[in-house]
């Protein structure tokens, strides 16, 4: 169709014709500028926000942030801190756990989920709707599920039970599993539903080799399915896992970091420090440790990938 | 009938013959027990929540989490939605639940669209560095929010938009972006690259192939997308306060002003019907669309 | 006739891998060219290197004698049918054949007579308001290539248009795309890894290997007159025996059987020493046809594949595999001694080292 | 039917002075959103809505949230006309970034600095001869709560001293009585302690270490300090660890506890659910022997408005918060005391007397801690005294060192 190539041919041509590029990369400016909020978002937000997070640190800022520099005094501090050292150590345990159950619950969810069942849309609604409360209603409503002379401990030994005891928030060395409980809660049907559709996206014929091979269902599942559904899982993985490197208001819900700091967590440091405590430049240099596994496992993830290419490539 | 004479359990044939009989397995009951069980336990607070907020503070008092108001009362509901006092104004959430639907309705399109364009970029129209650019944005996913307030109220203050209703939708965007853009990568990168290939061959550019062949295919997955920013923007506490400005803000800001304080005893059924209040929003969106959500899913962000 | 695409010096790189390697190519007006190799070969890149679906590292490319190497897919004049149909699940098959013409803001009318037009060549009518979605694979490829066709250009590219239909729909096809082009006398680019659509449909064959290709010929000479190993074994079904010997003048001798005299073989160079001799397996001829042919061969049936239409047989010669070709009516049994013979001018010589042909 | 007609004369108002005149809004932030505290900071608005302005109300629940908010939105260039904050330290840094409303001129004509009393109150406000925030009442965190039910119950008269209510603790506890109640928040925890260590170093022990950084004689007294603290910890409740403070008053309102230690606005509390202090509930000023009162309060700060009318406006309200009227009304409902003395106190109960009477004194001053201290500092004694309190496995020696190297670090 000439009228076509014709139209558009001198425009389709661009001004680096006028020297004689045999290697050209072409330069997509509407898909730059298509994501243009993207770019200033990534770059203006995110790239200068930790940056000068990372600066700050290396500050004595107080209630807003300056530029006096105090070299590392701010993660001597940190480092010797003994709520930060459980912030840490917390917020490992409740990510392992949270996310180990999660995502255990959440496979089982769906694989009992994928039988067949009846009524398979209530039960779906039923899994997901915590999901659709906020955290912060979440901690309230199971900080009231716990208390123990209104909660759930009230009412068994108010019917018989005495000796019934249900209520980790109190104690210190349980707490920080109720509140793991209570993250599981909200979160586990998104996990029942991301692996629901990584089982049904599952090829039917791998199920008819199983049969046929009479492997039992449940090692199917386990062995032969769940293999499969990397992306699913993965999908999971970094929801769940932005989900605990900012635990923050589920915790302040249900414990305010207690008893005592048995509870506290990074992220609530963080905030405490750059809000009310007024000391900036020790949230920032919180911040800045916070970070740096995220950044060391995307670099290795980017690395990876990098090499998986070149690998690919050669081949 | 003359068969009704035989015994049922005579056989006709020899062997197996016809369907295969159904019957409950032991493993069924157990697939129902598990799914039984697990249920009970994500309704429980629900319905201690409503059953709470359904009773008056005496009877609350008693204990008795789990039973059935023995004194049916509507009040705390009528309170915690029109007269609890938030401050020196006693309308309760009513106000600020215009101001939330306002802001989830402006703050959920726009990053929505923001974030398909990006993830229709980084699937097909990738540019020299645009990969980075995304290893920063999922990066930024794990950013605590409140890391990055402080230099995005002097950007927004900069540009005028700092406490304004355009200030708290850019905010949504910026936040909303990595993970929307993630989903939306995951699922135009699932499309077959021979239909954008048509596309261009056909002559639609950059936007032609976006709104006319992507925008149309990308329904199921822009459903997921929906209810997770409906239910993200809605519950959203701190940027609402902070970058919402007075007259916008939302209503969990009074949800807060009304659960977190109270002299003399809690009122828990007020807590309660307020609670339910606040969340019913994205709770009607999840039962009305959670077939979909599994479906979206399905469609796209599931494929790694 | 005038050249209708030319490919000049084209080379593409992903990164440090060179896909495709100082490759020229022309093709004349309304010539049917068929891009045939392994998976891996190329054949697919060069064919989105034309569409402009790829931006090439180096060289040229041109189309109705204008240098369309920078223009834009839509701008040089081409069609293109896809693997998997790549139909917009959205629109009807109506809109999916218009949907270019509209992008291009063509008046209603124009629009109207093209798609009217395509679809009665391709029989697609009834289907015009349905969605992809109700139709069936092979319904869908006769509307990806209606989407093409309303394009009204001078070139069509195929890439792997029947790949994904079953054998009775692709054959079916196959002779369809052939009427298409005996209709409309446009040039045609046709990528496959399939031989028999290559020589079915093809004026000219270019088989690839490796980003490079390796003959350029009609499907006559590609057959008879493979230029190197890859060629020959590439095309033919039952591929052709190679028999490995050396030659010596015109002697060829085989390791444990003797001398074959390749008298009136036309050697294209003459190179002594290890060599590969190359015939296929329905040149050779079995009982008393074979006692007419310069060379004759005693040996015994070792596995009989009938095929209904005729009988593939394995052999040996000097402890080397040898297939022949039978007519099915011939009885055959393993173990039992045969004679077959051939005629050494319609077999192929190649030098073993470098595999070329001589 | 109430909040009917409420809602009608709040509409009927706001009509009416929307009709008068009114120079200028002026938005407030502040957290004061519970019944009593709101019925307090309607005293304000009122007064202020009458001459002509215009009260914009922001509450906030939380003073952590309210204050965060108020200084982003000084940082967003949006600053709020007026902002309550607790005296302390935090606001330092905007009056030297210049960002607070002068209030000099209006403090020297109106004579503030001799009117407000004590003068721990008014140097949270009066930085280097210069007025920066308008101090509004003073609470004191020197009391304890008692139920007489309670005791009565147990059989034992009231507490003398804290060692006679450890005497009687298990007496309590016997009787199926929370002994001393309790909430988990670490404020809380590190308030009850600073009353403790304040009554058992006395006023200038206590000034020596928080003030002058004391590091001997903190290595010397308060090993005694965290050794009782522990005592009392084992009289509290399990359900102590997860309690806000109003629900832990309650228990004592209640007569479901014995005892709890808390500032005077745990008062309100009693006065809502109907008990008379001296016959439900004792209210006793801590040391007994020897009573203080702490000079904590809320103050607001009036940062910097472009716009002259509404600065003029600040100026006014700054003026009728410290008014004898206003001072008055709002301290009667906000069951604080006035900063100053010339007010008419005389609807107050008896333990804010007793109160008024200890304050007459200076002598019986216990200037806030953080006056002293920085709120990171403070914020560290809190999660020390607060993890101290949740693991009994810490001993006193470890908690005495990290406080110690506490107070050595403070800024």
């Amino acid at each position: 169709m000439s009228q076509v190539a014709q139209g558009g041919g001198a425009a389709a041509v661009p001004a680096s014709s006028a020297f004689p590029v045999r290697r050209r990369r072409k330069f997509n400016y509407q898909s730059v500028l298509g994501t243009l909020p993207m770019i200033i978002t990534a770059i203006g937000v995110f790239v200068i926000c930790i940056i000068f997070s990372v600066i700050w640190s290396f500050t004595n800022s107080k209630v807003f942030p300056n530029f006096n520099f105090v070299g590392l005094a701010q993660y001597q501090r940190l480092w010797t801190t003994d709520r930060w050292l459980i912030s840490v150590q917390n917020v490992v345990i409740f990510g392992a756990l949270s996310m180990v159950f999660g995502m255990v619950f959440g496979y089982l969810l769906a694989v009992f989920m994928d039988q067949r069942i009846k009524q398979e849309d209530l039960f779906r609604s039923i899994f997901l709707y915590p999901f659709a409360m906020s955290l912060v209603v979440t901690g309230l409503v199971w900080q009231w599920m716990f208390d123990p002379n209104l909660g759930i401990q009230a009412a068994v030994r108010q019917i018989g039970w005495t000796s019934f005891s249900l209520a980790p928030l109190v104690n210190k060395e349980t707490a920080l599993y109720g509140v793991v409980l209570g993250g599981l809660w909200n979160g586990v049907g998104v996990t029942m539903a991301i692996m629901l559709a990584g089982l049904r996206g599952v090829d039917a014929e791998i199920w008819k080799a199983a049969k046929v091979d009479g492997i039992p269902t449940w090692k199917t599942y386990l062995f032969i399915v769940l293999p499969m559904m990397r992306g699913a899982i993965a999908t999971a993985f970094i929801l769940q896992l932005t989900g605990v490197v900012r635990v923050f208001d589920i915790v302040i819900a249900m414990t305010q970091g207690g008893p005592g700091i048995s509870t506290q967590v990074p992220a609530i440091y963080v905030i405490q420090h750059i809000t009310d405590r007024a000391n900036v430049g020790q949230g920032m240099a919180a911040a800045t440790m916070m970070l740096l596994p995220v950044l060391l496992l995307i670099v290795v993830q980017g690395l990876l990938q990098w090499n998986a290419k070149r690998k690919q490539g050669r081949a | 009938m003359s068969t009704n004479a035989l015994p049922l359990s005579q056989p006709i044939v020899d062997g197996p013959r016809g369907a295969k009989p159904k019957r409950i397995t032991p493993a069924r009951i157990g697939v129902y027990a598990f799914l039984v069980l697990s249920a009970l336990f994500f309704l429980l607070p629900l319905w201690v929540m409503i059953v709470t907020s359904l009773k008056g503070m005496p009877e609350i008092r008693l204990g008795h989490l789990f039973n059935w108001p023995a004194e049916l009362t509507f009040d705390p509901w009528i309170k915690a939605w029109d007269t609890a006092c938030t401050g020196r104004d006693c309308n309760g959430l009513k106000p600020g639940f215009w101001n939330s639907v306002k802001i989830t309705l402006l703050s959920v399109p726009v990053s929505i669209v923001v974030a398909m364009i990006n993830g229709y970029a980084l699937s097909f129209w990738r540019y020299k560095g645009s990969e980075l650019l995304f290893a920063v944005l999922i990066f930024g996913a794990f950013v605590p929010y409140q890391v990055v307030i402080y230099p995005l109220i002097i950007g927004l203050r900069e540009v005028g938009l700092f406490a304004t209703l355009p200030g708290i939708v850019v905010v949504h965007t910026i936040f909303g972006m990595p993970i929307l853009t993630l989903l939306y990568r995951n699922f135009f990168a699932s499309l077959p690259a021979e239909l954008f290939k048509a596309g261009r061959v056909d002559g639609a550019g950059f936007w032609g192939i976006f709104f006319r062949i992507m925008l149309p295919m990308s329904v199921p997955i822009t459903i997921v997308a929906v209810i997770l920013q409906t239910t993200g923007i809605w519950n959203d506490f701190l940027f609402g306060t902070v970058f919402a400005g007075r007259e916008n803000m939302p209503m969990t800001v009074q949800l807060n002003n009304i659960v977190t304080t109270t002299t003399g005893i809690r009122e828990y059924n007020v807590n309660m019907a307020a609670t339910i209040l606040t969340a019913a929003v994205p709770l009607v969106v999840y039962f009305v669309s959670g077939k979909w959500f599994v479906r979206g899913i399905a469609a796209g962000a599931v494929k790694g | 006739m005038a050249s209708s695409v030319s490919i000049r010096d084209l080379s593409l790189n992903f990164g440090n891998v060179k896909v495709l390697q100082h490759l020229d190519l022309e093709v004349e007006q309304g010539e049917f060219i068929v891009l045939l190799g392994p998976s891996g070969c190329g054949k697919s890149t060069l064919l989105n290197c034309i569409a402009g679906l790829l931006d090439v590292s180096d060289g040229q490319i041109h189309i109705t004698g204008k240098n369309v190497t920078w223009a834009e897919p839509s701008e040089r004049g081409i069609g293109m049918v896809f693997q998997s149909y790549a139909l917009y699940p959205q629109m009807t098959v109506e809109k999916n054949l218009s949907f270019g013409l509209r992008v291009a803001r063509m008046p209603k009318d124009e629009i109207d007579k093209r798609v009217a037009r395509a679809s009665e060549i391709l029989q697609i009518q009834p289907l015009l308001q349905r969605k992809p979605v109700e139709l069936s694979g092979g319904q869908r490829q006769r509307v990806a290539i209606g989407r093409a066709l309303v394009r009204d250009v001078e070139v069509y590219l195929f890439d792997e248009p029947l790949s994904n239909l079953d054998a009775k729909l692709r054959s079916d096809l196959r002779v369809e795309i052939k009427r298409l082009h005996q209709r409309l006398k446009n040039t045609m680019i046709y990528v496959t890894h399939d031989q028999i659509e290559a020589m079915t449909l093809a004026d000219r064959i270019a088989i690839m290997k490796n980003g490079i290709i390796q003959q350029l010929d009609d499907p006559h000479t590609i057959y008879n007159k493979p230029v190197n190993l890859f060629v020959a074994g590439f095309i033919g079904s039952p591929s052709m025996n190679f028999i490995n010997g050396t030659l010596d003048g015109s002697n060829f001798t085989v390791p444990g059987y003797g001398v074959i005299p390749l008298s009136g073989y036309q050697f294209v160079a003459q190179k002594n020493g290890s060599t590969v001799l190359g015939i296929r397996p329905e040149h050779i001829a079995l009982g008393e046809d074979a006692r007419k042919l310069p060379v004759q061969i005693e040996t015994e049936i070792e596995i009989v594949e009938p095929m209904g239409s005729d009988t593939i047989a394995w052999t040996k010669i000097g402890g080397q595999a040898l297939t022949f070709r039978a007519a099915a009516e011939v009885a055959l049994a393993p173990g039992q001694k045969v004679l077959i013979g051939f005629e050494p001018a319609r077999g192929s010589v190649f030098e073993s080292e470098s595999g070329n042909r001589i | 039917m109430k909040s009917l007609l409420s809602a009608v004369a709040l509409t009927a108002a706001a009509l009416m002075s929307s009709t008068a005149v009114h120079a200028a809004d002026v938005e407030v932030i502040h957290w004061w959103t519970s019944g009593g505290e709101q019925a307090a900071v309607s005293v304000f608005a009122r007064e202020f809505d009458a001459s002509g302005d215009k009260w914009v109300d922001t509450a906030i629940a939380g003073g952590e949230n309210a204050r965060s908010a108020t200084l982003q939105r000084i940082l967003g260039g949006d600053p709020p006309g007026a902002a309550q904050f607790n005296p302390g330290r935090q606001y330092e840094e905007l009056i030297a970034g210049g960002q607070l409303l002068d209030l000099t001129a209006l403090a020297e004509k109106e004579g503030w600095e001799k009117l407000i009393r004590p003068a721990s109150i008014s140097s949270a406000c009066l930085v280097d001869g210069k007025w920066w925030c308008v101090p509004v009442n003073i609470h004191s965190w020197n009391w304890a709560w008692a139920s007489t039910a309670a005791f009565k119950k147990a059989g034992v008269e009231l507490p003398t001293s804290f060692d006679d209510f450890l005497a009687k603790a298990p007496k309590l506890k016997e009787a199926g009585i929370i002994p001393f109640a309790i909430g988990g928040e670490s404020w809380q925890i590190n308030g009850a302690f600073g009353v403790l260590q304040t009554s058992l170093l006395g006023l200038e022990k206590r000034e020596k270490i928080l003030k002058d950084k004391d590091l001997e004689l903190a290595k010397a007294e308060m090993p005694a300090v965290f050794t009782k603290w522990r005592e009392f910890k084992q009289w509290s409740d399990e359900g102590a660890a997860n309690r806000n403070w109003n629900d832990t008053t309650n228990l004592v309102v209640t007569d479901q506890a014995g005892m709890q230690i808390m500032g005077d606005w745990a008062r309100g509390e009693f006065g809502v659910a109907g008990k008379q202090p001296g016959v439900d509930y004792a209210c006793l000023a801590l040391p007994v022997d020897a009573p203080t009162v702490s000079t904590g309060g809320d103050i607001f700060l009036f940062p910097k408005q472009s716009d002259p009318a509404v600065e003029e406006a600040q100026l006014k309200l700054a003026s009728q918060m410290i008014s004898p009227r206003v001072q008055a009304l709002f301290n009667n409902a906000k069951g604080s005391m006035p900063v100053r003395d010339d007010v008419d106190m005389s609807l107050a109960d008896d333990c804010m007397k007793k109160g008024l009477e200890i304050i007459k004194n200076p002598a019986n001053i216990a200037e806030d801690a953080g006056r002293w201290l920085s709120n990171d500092t403070t914020g560290q004694m809190n999660d020390l005294v607060a993890q101290f309190w949740s693991d009994d496995t810490m001993t006193v020696d470890a908690a005495v060192a990290k406080y110690v190297e506490i107070l050595q670090n403070a800024d």
